[in-house]
Order: structure tokens, then C-alpha cells, then sequence
């Protein structure tokens, strides 16, 4: 019931993650995986650069994650695995993968943990457009 | 004095270190020595930090409050809003 | 936007379902997987026959992902794949995976369609124990 | 006369195939030949039948409402409670 949580500069091994949470006891496996969009709010986007302050993010995704377990009890195991460095359209950024008895609470956990993880997870995001970047949400 | 010996080291991350220009900047620690006090002094000398949406501030991993007390052995970091996942 | 929509008789390759709804537009895949577990309303359970009217249940899984095309008009690509026959603990028995462009409606559109996946889409299973086999559902 | 040389092939699964003992029957049809006639008739010959949590009629791989219409062309079969997934 250790939760797999990392953060990696190197491509996200989709089918380890959810490798890593599938047991004989649970049958419910809810995952969301994020992806690099080739659009944000209309604008078209060449690729991303995700900075990360990695010890804090750690620590923040662990709190996350046993929020989680508080409010899903008979949750069973987690792995989170987001990337950093520069991505490119399509690249995996995040995968969250939580696998419960029961599939109701395998959706409930899953949304509640990516929910939770882009509001307190030190992690930022640059947007590279044809003429420029932006920091994804700095300014109001 | 005790006050003007302590300084503090305080990461920078995204936005906030591109507004200040370096991933680490080293301060004499404000009086009193608090989260609030370090926010409004970094503001006073980067007015662009003030435009951000938000800036917290984490200690040792964690988000510190306002009168969260700072120690030169601290891990310091400014936090500009965050845009994970 | 052709859902991608098959019942097996061969283990489900959980990354080409997945590989199949991601695209450049679609920042967001949200998946479910249902696994054999190891028991069943607290009795073990050693395996599971799924007993599938073929035609019938791909006419109603088509039906069900067009509802969820009405619900959800951004949902872009729609992958369900479901396991026939005998199926061993941690064997995959279904995978729904859906692309949108944001992620709520990701989770929505994929748990949508797994609940009524499992109302109206005519699978049959049977629980193996130690003492004997039971038709799920059949009975009050 | 029509109606009695008409017959209806009926495909049995799960539960249902277990109660008949074999994956297809075939019946005269039913007069009305209808859905809920056609239950009827199959709760008559198989009493277990009656027992399910649910046993509807399909036709041509479509749910079919008990005033449904029969004919010796159409796919019909009994759907026992699902339980996919």
C-alpha cells in the first residue's frame, strides 16, 4: 500500500504505472493521463516546459495522497508519475492511477488526487507558442 | 546583533526566479523574522511579484503562513502559482 | 472519432486501447479497468467465465457511447474493449478509455459509460468458488 | 392457418441456456406474436424462468417493450440480468 509517487525528466512508462497498482484484491483501476494539448484557451501551443521544486512536490503529492486514503478508506494503491523537463504534443505529463474493490470509489479517488495535485503540487508549467512562452497561471 | 548576523537563502522557482534573476538569493533576515515580513520586504525590492496571482511561501517543503517564524537553517522557497498535471 | 469498440476472447492489450484514443487534441484520457479480484460479497472467488451475445452487445455498446458523444460534445475518441470467456485473478475483463480536451469531463464521460456498459450491454458472468459457480445478477 | 405455421427460433444465454438446457429453441409462435405473449409462453414451459431479477426479450439485437411484434425472420433472444464489466 506504499504508493508509487515520482517525478522524472524521462518519458512516463504509462503501463508501469499502472503495473504498479493491480492487485488480486482490487478490481477497479480508475487512471488519468494527461497529455501535451496542441491548444491552450484557442492559442496554438509548439510544447511545454514543466519546471519542478522536486522535494516539496514530493511531500505535497504524499499529503495529497493520504487525503486521499483518509477519505477512501478500502482505497488499495496509487501510483502518481509526472514529468518535468520539455515535452513535446502528445507526451505523457501525468499519470495517476488508483486501484479500489470498487469502481465508484476508483473514479471518486483518481479526480480527487489530479484535482488536488495541480492546486498544491510544485510544479509549473511554460507554454511555448509560435511567438513566445507564458507561465501557465501566474498573473490573474 | 543577532538580527543583522542571520540571513536567509530562498529558493526560486518558474516565474519568481525569472523576475528575479537567479534560482537563490541570499537576504539578511527580516524583523521580525517571518514568513509575512519576507514577502512584503521581496515585494518592496521585485514589485513584479506583487502582480502574480498568488506568491506563497514554503518552509522546509511546507506552506508557511504569515507568521510562520524563519531560521537561517530553513529551506526557504518562493511559491508562484503552481500549474501541475 | 470512430470508437474503437471489441469483445475478446483474447487478453486485452490495455495499451492499445489506450493508444488509441490519444491525440494531439485531447489533453485529457481518463481509463477504467476492471480486474478479476479474488473474491466476491466476501467469498473467494478462483476464476470467471463471461458469456457474451456478440451482436447484440456491440449494437448496445454503440448505443451507450453515442449517448455519451450527446452528453459530453467534446468527448473526442472513445475506446471499449471487453474480455469473453474463461478469465483467471488479475486478468483485464474490460477497458473504457476516453479523450476529451479538459479533464472533468474525462472522468465523467468514462465512468458514464461503464455503469451503463454494465445495465444494458449483454454480458453474462460466472463466478467460479471453490463449491460450485453462480450467475451474477441472476437472482433477487 | 398462419399463425400455426409460423415458429419463432429463440438464442438462449447465461442463465437462461442453463434453465432450457440448450442455446436455441424454437416454438410455435405464440398468438398474439408478441413479446409478452412469447414470455408467457416460455415462463409456462421453464417456471425458472420466473425466478430471474429480470428476463427480457431482444429483437434483431435491440431491447424489445412486451407489445413488441414477433415475426419467423427476426433475431430474438432472452436476456437474463446482464452483468458485464
Amino acid at each position: 500500500m506504499t504508493p508509487t509517487l515520482s517525478i522524472t525528466d524521462q518519458p512516463i512508462d504509462i503501463a508501469a504505472a499502472l503495473a504498479a497498482v493491480q492487485t488480486d484484491a482490487a478490481g477497479a483501476v480508475n487512471s488519468f493521463i494527461g497529455t501535451v494539448r496542441n491548444q491552450s484557451g484557442g492559442r496554438p501551443v509548439r510544447r511545454l516546459h514543466y519546471e519542478s521544486y522536486d522535494s516539496m512536490a514530493l511531500t505535497q503529492l504524499g499529503h495529497v495522497v493520504n487525503q486521499a486514503y483518509e477519505k477512501w478508506p478500502m482505497l488499495q494503491e496509487v501510483a502518481v508519475v509526472h514529468r518535468k523537463g520539455t515535452l513535446e504534443l502528445g507526451d505523457v505529463a501525468v499519470v495517476v492511477a488508483v486501484a479500489t474493490p470498487h469502481r465508484a470509489e476508483s473514479f471518486a479517488a483518481c479526480q480527487f488526487i489530479i484535482d488536488t495535485l495541480k492546486q498544491v503540487v510544485t510544479i509549473w508549467k511554460r507554454e511555448e507558442y509560435e511567438d513566445g512562452t507564458e507561465w501557465v497561471a501566474a498573473h490573474p | 546583533m543577532y538580527a543583522e548576523d542571520m540571513s536567509l537563502k530562498i529558493a526560486l522557482f518558474g516565474i519568481t526566479r525569472e523576475i528575479v534573476g537567479t534560482s537563490v538569493i541570499e537576504l539578511p533576515a527580516p524583523a521580525p523574522a517571518t514568513v509575512g515580513a519576507l514577502l512584503d520586504e521581496l515585494r518592496k525590492q521585485y514589485p513584479a511579484l506583487g502582480e502574480l496571482r498568488s506568491c506563497a511561501v514554503a518552509v522546509n517543503n511546507e506552506y508557511a503562513r504569515n507568521d510562520h517564524p524563519l531560521h537561517t537553517v530553513d529551506e526557504i522557497a518562493l511559491i508562484p502559482p503552481v500549474a501541475g498535471g
